[in-house]
């Protein structure tokens, strides 16, 4: 884009510029902290009108509930941050529900390793389609989520109990000490990919074709690799979604996770990561995970009236949202 | 004392913690040229848009025609009569040509918010006729080249002379370093014709146009205004030693004889053809030789360099890489057969503004500063700053992000991003000098003989003509895609009069 | 093994009449878990801006003023989400759980298994509504899942396929509005409707489409179906009263309004107001007041101990199927006008929750 | 990929869309000989108003590189406005036709604040639009109360049931919507200028275009239309409802981006919204029509419409083309 007028300050952090230059210290600290205090400030707000908010009990709660769109949040903050996004995630990890539910009795830990593998399979074939063929990962995405949630509903057109073999996955259900287990796999993605886009090769491509994906090209760098590995995470962290739910409802259902999509993509943005792409963490993601968690379930505790819920909803995320948007990486707010 | 129609008085502005300007005092007069001199980052772009009021100055004022003012907002400039002609590419791609030259000051064009394309058509042929172009205000921009776009700018600037009775002031910043030497000839033309009635600030690094249009040079560096001269005293010689601060040659020296162009060749093109672009082209380069490629805008040069990197198929033809023939499926291929490429566009090809330079530098060679699993930040880090000294970048550290840096030290960036890893084949330059500084354009030179030296084929675009002497050891002239004259340097030295001749 | 089942079920019936007739002749027999005052009731469904849930609510917040609870009476709605069913639940039991009431209308059954579960580890309690999920059973191990209030949709589905079929004279084709296909309620109402289909040969089933339960979605089915098969339409079919509303619309756009059959499910104000100007031949409704106060009222009496703790209950009062009302143009003017208190004061007495029970629904 | 195919497929250029409308409606025509009959045109156009009504707005503001996510819940509040205003139910109200006129001012209202929110408080369209969606959805219901109003006005009713010269009203209506979207998309500043801040924001705000302020407008227009469009709806069901709007706001973004309209802005116009909204309006009809097995009618519709977006965009696919 055209760098004319002051429109386009450089920012700061975020790029995961080796060491992180001078300009970004600062602004990237300022920016980095907002979502942390919006997710403070909703906390102590909410345990005004309900103190028991904030006991053990409820963070527990809290921290089961975020933790399937913890994991949807992971893979679409890698999407997005490649300058895409990912419509398709809740309806894979609905796909993936099925067929664990259905597989499990049979094949136990294969069933489970098997629909993971068909999910990030599944991911990988739509970064392939939006990347080769050209086709924004908006509409390739929004087909793959009528694709799926078609096919989830053809296998099985209702809820299927898990038969036999629940312990294989049951353990996601429970905690240790105190913490749901869900949860603790939710966070060890997180750190595992956080890694990859911070060290490895794979994520340098990744921010590099999220800020200027011409550059990434007469780079020399294999955009579509990366496009196609990058949507296979998302369907992986999809899948993985898929067997938390299977394990928290011990069934399987071709709609149960369809309702999660557009929270967890507020959590990727309200966290700060850029919708444009290039800039962005999983850092951040986290944090938004928790402020979303909270908005769904904390604004139904602290006793506001149903009808004005989807309004202190929609109030909230643009508030969140107005706080925590780091502005100088955006430059143009599209 | 004559009127002054335009008067900058101690002007300083701060991004970041970088003066980007500091107090420059300037005077335009009526129905003057006054050029605007320095290297790149000497705070010339920065005083035009100060001037221009896309950004406000931190300190000092800005008087026009006798009354100070404060621009709140671009159009509060423009109706009084300051254009401005960016120097980044700045039209809008979807719309029309009349919209881009008239935009935001449609005038008669729109009607109570009801836009006459008719009129509106009709006015922009005006200011396109002023430029001595062809092309139909209906066009639509994107079908453009780039010259002819870089020419619709300069009308959209000419354009404010119909916002206000005064006589309207232009600042041209490098309004002639996308052109070949036509599209040149018709903006120094017009800038002749504009004294007449109206003040103009015309930015350029080709010092001699400079000394052609100017009355008034005006010279810069690190923010400030060193010098103000009457162009009738001034040699370009001279200019450059008040620009540089000290002794440089003038002519970019060329060492004589080149005994390292090697006799085996390293890439060879034979009869490509790509539709409409360029038709049976063949080329062999052989190892450690410049080969430059002269060519007006529409010669089908640039697309040429742009197929060797494998960025578009040709239609026909065969590519062979040290006779082994080569089908690039896209840029990647190109690179993994050691083929390197600076593409014109600095800003959207060239580099990643907001990556860091180390990051930038490696950016192709990714791989070979990687651990088993992760990128050796240390490595990385030694290498970039290493280059960042061979090439004399003036960066704060390897750290910082490229778009802190001036032009011509992100065009290094940009050269140095094929030099990090193993020594490239095959270097295709696209017009690597476009609005660079003397000192830049020197390094650079310097550089690119460096890796002939090292038997890197290297194949050239350049703007003007004394660079392609200066530094290549072969010259292939293209006409509307066809090769219609080689030279070789070392024999038969051509003058720039043959050269222009096989061009047009 | 069902053979001890069986006798150990008789001898709990007997157990609980016993137990019934004492709690009659003086109440406070059983000690009392919660003070009356703790007594918290919490109302879990979709949403309320569709008359059947409003009226959900309406039952519910209708016992709690009858009690004597209404400052404590919660209403939570999910908006379709079934995490956050289960999410909702879980997180308000951080306070008072063991005298926690939830009557729930499960979003989806998935939901079914993690609010039970969390009932019996928080120690509140639970009735759940229509969903039958084989695997699940109040009576097994699961004391605080007080009671099961099922509804047996199949029979809904035979009842008001029955009322479109005599309708219809027994011969002609009809068009089948399906609900969510994922959910039970559809499918139980379809084979419903299957089965009376097997029974009159005369009445062929031309087409079938889901339209989500949703009165949008069924108005251009409906248009596409009639521009397809014309008059050989003589009747339609819809899995609830919305998506029998949108059709009926789609009808009217034609000008066919009132000359077809159409019937619904679930008997909303609407729908009745329908059947009673003749546009509409039948809906079959389970009671929303009932069902969104019953399970309350089952709670309440146990907490207060006027009835004796549930794992003491026979099988078929934990899980039972709900009469169901037929509403056609006969009785549509008695439905049309909302109930009062006393309508339902007599079913919510302590002694007296089964009322409208018809059955194991095991 | 081989040049033939590309040659072919390049000489399509922008009728991709077209192309696929076109193959849709063959291919029903075959599969279902009471498809292509003049009744089932009605209906197809019909069942395209509203969705049209929506695409046109839905256009201006994708072109200017924006989003607009809060479509659903919009239209409920817009819906509940309307059936509360016009003779219903539940009030005394009874303005009659400018129940149309009010509805579409409250959606306008809400439009604005889309743009408010997005140029002052600089925050993306996406998630901007997406809370004040939930925002009208919440409304809505506050609306709604116990029980959806009904629409008691016969006129209105009547005329967003029946037809003129055998065209349906609401399809006329639309059309009347979509030559309004095009002389505003061609013949004014504001529509041009959407081209402009789309394809190029900061160099519209250095050329001294007061960017804010067109594109607080061209959200508000799209408010409007979205208002519009509920009004219809509303009077065409005969009653206001919350869930009127629902699975509009994908379908919406679907047919805009299939008609052309890149998401990352600059380029598209409203005809071709329109030919994308009739190829999902003539899929879904289809669908009914050849009786697609239910379950898998989702992913049909999902696997034709990758197919349209490939045919659309197969002749621009140019090595150093960006989709993102």
């Amino acid at each position: 884009m055209g760098t004319v007028g002051p429109a386009k300050q450089p920012d700061g952090n975020d790029r995961f510029a080796i060491g992180g230059g001078r300009s970004g210290a600062g602004s990237g600290i300022a920016t980095g902290l907002a979502p942390v205090a919006v997710l403070v400030a909703l906390v102590l707000a909410i345990s005004a009108f309900s103190p028991s908010f904030l006991s053990a009990y409820s963070l527990r709660v809290l921290a089961a509930e975020s933790s399937v769109i913890l994991l949807l949040a992971i893979g679409q903050t890698i999407v997005v941050i490649l300058g895409g996004i990912d419509l398709s995630m809740a309806a894979l990890a609905s796909l993936t529900s099925v067929i664990v539910a259905l597989l499990l009795p049979e094949l136990g830990a294969g069933a489970v390793l098997g629909a993971l593998c068909i999910a990030a399979l599944i991911g990988a074939l739509q970064g392939l389609v939006h990347a080769r063929a050209k086709i924004p990962s908006f509409i390739v995405t929004l087909a793959g989520l009528g694709l799926w949630s078609g096919i989830a509903l053809a296998i099985a057109n209702t809820t299927v109990p898990v038969a036999g073999r629940y312990e294989v996955i049951g353990w996601l259900d429970a905690h240790t000490w105190g913490v749901p287990n869900a949860f603790v796999l939710g966070l060890a993605m997180l750190g595992l990919f956080q890694v990859a886009l911070a060290r490895l090769r794979f994520g340098r491509h990744v921010y590099a074709i999220g800020m200027a994906e011409r550059v990434a090209l007469l780079s020399g760098i294999r955009v579509w690799h990366v496009k196609t590995l990058a949507f296979a995470a998302s369907g992986l962290c999809s899948g993985l979604a898929g067997v938390v739910m299977v394990a928290r409802t011990s069934s399987g259902n071709p709609t149960i996770a369809d309702s999660l999509l557009l929270p967890s993509i507020a959590a990727v943005l309200i966290g700060g990561t850029a919708i444009t792409g290039g800039h962005g963490s999983l850092a951040r993601t986290l944090i938004g995970v928790c402020i979303v968690a909270v908005m769904r379930v904390g604004v139904a505790v602290a006793g506001i009236a149903p009808a004005y819920e989807p309004i202190a909803y929609g109030a909230l995320v643009v508030i969140a949202v107005a706080i925590t948007v780091d502005r100088q990486s955006i430059g143009i707010v599209k | 004392m004559t009127a002054v129609a335009l008067r900058a008085e101690g002007l300083s502005k701060r991004f970041g913690d970088t003066d980007a300007l500091r107090d420059v005092t300037l005077e335009v007069r009526p129905c003057e040229v006054v050029g605007l001199v320095g290297e790149n980052g000497a705070g010339k772009s920065t005083l035009l848009k100060l001037l221009a009021g896309v950004i406000e100055p931190d300190v000092g004022q800005i008087i026009l025609r006798g009354a100070p003012v404060r621009w709140r907002k671009v159009r509060d400039a423009a109706d009084a009569g300051i254009g401005m002609m960016f120097q980044e590419p700045s039209l809008i791609p979807g719309i029309s040509v009349a919209e881009n030259i008239l935009l935001a000051h449609e005038g008669p064009g729109i009607r109570l918010g009801i836009v006459r394309w008719r009129k509106l058509f009709a006015l922009a042929r005006a200011w396109l006729v002023k430029l001595g172009m062809t092309i139909s205000p209906a066009a639509a921009t994107q079908s453009l080249s780039f010259s002819e776009r870089q020419l619709v700018a300069f009308a959209r600037a000419l354009a404010v002379e119909a916002r206000t009775r005064e006589a309207p002031i232009l600042l041209l910043d490098e309004p002639t370093s996308a052109l070949d030497d036509r599209g040149v000839a018709a903006v120094l033309q017009t800038v002749e014709a504009l004294r007449t009635r109206a003040s103009v600030v015309f930015v350029s690094h080709r010092l001699e146009e400079v000394l052609r249009v100017c009355d008034r040079i005006y010279v810069m560096k690190d923010g400030r205004c060193l010098a103000e001269r009457e162009a009738g005293t001034l040699t370009v010689e001279a200019l450059e030693q008040l620009m540089v601060g000290h002794e440089i040659s003038t002519d970019i020296a060329r060492d004589a004889a080149r005994p390292h162009v090697a006799a085996s060749v390293c890439l060879e093109v034979r009869e490509l053809s790509r539709r409409d672009k360029y038709a049976d082209v063949s080329l062999a380069l052989r190892h450690g030789e410049v080969m430059g490629i002269a060519g007006a805008a529409g010669s089908g040069c640039e697309e040429l360099c742009r197929t060797l990197f494998g960025i578009d198929a040709p239609q026909s033809g065969t590519m062979l890489l040290e006779g082994r023939t080569v089908a690039l499926r896209d840029p990647a291929d190109a690179v993994a057969h050691g083929i390197g490429y600076v593409p014109a566009e600095r800003a959207s090809e060239g580099i990643i503004g907001a990556m860091s330079v180390a990051a930038n530098m490696t950016l192709a060679h990714l791989a070979r500063f990687c651990g088993r699993w992760a990128i050796d930040r240390r490595r990385e880090q030694d290498v970039a700053e290493r280059w960042i000294e061979r090439l004399r970048i003036a960066t704060p550290s390897a750290t910082t992000r490229a778009s802190d840096l001036s032009g011509g030290n992100q065009q290094k960036v940009a050269l140095a991003k094929w030099l990090v890893g193993r020594r490239p084949r095959v270097l295709i330059l696209d017009h690597p000098l476009r609005g660079l500084d003397v000192l830049a354009r020197r390094d650079i030179l310097e550089t690119i003989r460096e890796l002939a030296r090292d038997g890197v084929g290297i194949v050239i675009v350049a703007d003007s003509l004394d660079e392609l002497l200066a530094v290549s050891d072969t010259v292939v002239v293209m006409r509307d895609g066809r090769v219609s004259a080689r030279y070789s340097i070392a024999e038969d030295r051509p003058t720039r009069q043959a050269i222009l001749e096989s061009m047009v | 093994m069902r053979q001890e089942l069986a006798e150990f079920g008789a001898a709990a019936v007997r157990l609980v009449f016993a137990l019934a007739l004492a709690g009659a002749a003086l109440p406070a027999r059983a000690q009392a878990l919660c003070e009356k005052s703790q007594i918290r009731l919490v109302n879990s469904m979709r949403e309320i801006t569709q008359p059947y849930h409003v009226n959900l609510n309406k039952g519910g917040r209708m016992f709690a003023r009858w009690a004597g609870l209404e400052d404590n009476y919660v209403l939570q709605l999910n908006q379709g989400d079934s995490d956050k069913q289960i999410a909702l639940m879980r997180s308000i039991l951080a306070t008072n759980p063991k005298c926690t009431v939830f009557n729930v209308e499960p979003n989806a059954d998935v939901v079914m298994k993690p609010m039970v579960d969390t009932a019996d580890r928080t120690g509140a309690w639970i009735v759940t509504h229509w969903v039958l999920n084989r695997a699940l059973h109040p009576f097994e191990g699961h004391d605080h899942w007080i009671a099961h209030v099922a509804v047996n949709s199949q029979a809904v589905g035979v009842a008001v396929s029955e009322q479109l079929v005599a309708a219809m004279g027994g011969k002609g084709g009809i068009v089948a509005l399906q609900g969510r296909l994922d959910t039970d309620p559809a499918q139980k109402r379809f084979a419903g409707l299957k089965a009376v289909l097997a029974k009159h040969p005369g009445v062929t089933l031309l087409a079938e489409q889901p339209a989500n339960w949703d009165r949008r979605a069924a108005f251009p089915i409906m248009q596409a179906w009639l521009a397809k098969y014309g008059d050989r339409i003589r009747g339609v079919w819809a899995a609830n009263d919305d998506m029998a509303l949108g059709a009926l619309e789609a009808l009217r756009a034609a000008g066919l309004a009132g000359r077809i059959p159409v019937v619904g499910v679930d008997g909303i104000p609407e729908a009745i107001a329908a059947i009673d100007r003749g546009e509409m031949t039948a809906t079959v409704s389970s009671d929303a007041f009932y069902q969104g106060s019953i399970g309350l009222a089952m709670g309440t009496c146990v907490l207060t101990g006027q009835a004796p703790p549930p794992q003491t209950w026979a099988k078929e009062r934990r899980e039972f199927f709900l009469r169901v009302v037929v509403i056609t143009k006969d009785n549509a003017a008695h439905h049309a006008k909302e109930p009062a208190v006393d309508a339902y004061a007599g079913e919510w007495r302590c002694d007296n929750l089964w009322s409208r029970a018809t059955g194991p629904a095991f | 990929m081989s040049g033939g195919v590309a040659a072919v497929l390049g000489g399509l250029r922008t009728s991709g869309p077209l192309l696929a409308l076109l193959a849709l409606t063959v291919g029903f025509a075959l599969a279902d000989s009471g498809f292509a009959t003049l009744a089932n045109l009605r209906i197809i156009l019909d069942s395209a108003a509203v969705p049209l009504v929506l695409a046109v707005g839905m256009t201006f503001v994708i072109r200017q590189g924006s989003i607009d996510l809060s479509i659903e819940g919009l239209m409920a509040a817009c819906s509940l406005v309307f059936a509360l205003a016009v003779a219903n139910d539940r009030t005394q109200f009874d303005l009659g036709w400018l129940g149309l006129p009010v509805a579409a001012a409250v959606g306008a209202v809400f439009g604005l604040a889309n743009g408010l929110i997005v140029t002052r408080l600089r925050v993306p369209s996406f998630m901007a639009t997406l809370g004040l969606g939930s925002i009208g959805l919440g409304v809505a219901m506050l609306l709604s109360g116990d029980q959806p109003p009904l629409v008691r006005d016969t006129p209105l009713r009547q005329w967003a049931l029946g037809q003129t010269f055998g065209v349906p009203n609401l399809a006329l209506a639309a059309a009347a919507c979509l030559a309004g979207g095009f002389f505003v998309e061609q013949f004014t500043r504001l529509g041009r200028y959407s081209y402009v801040v789309g394809g190029a924001e900061s160099v519209a705000r250095v050329s001294g275009i007061n960017v804010d302020f067109y594109k607080v407008v061209v959200f508000a227009f799209a408010g409007l239309m979205a208002g519009l469009a509920a009004a219809m709806e509303s009077a065409r069901l005969g009653l206001g409802h919350v869930e009127i709007g629902a699975g509009q706001m994908l379908g919406t973004i679907t047919a805009v981006v299939i008609g052309g309209t890149s998401l990352s802005g600059g380029s598209g116009s409203v005809l071709g919204s329109a030919v994308g909204v009739l190829a999902l309006t003539v899929l879904a009809n289809g669908m009914v029509f050849v009786g697609a097995p239910p379950h898998l009618e989702k992913a049909i519709q999902g696997a034709i419409v990758l197919v349209a977006a490939v045919l659309a965009g197969w002749h621009v696919r140019d090595r150093l083309r960006i989709v993102k």
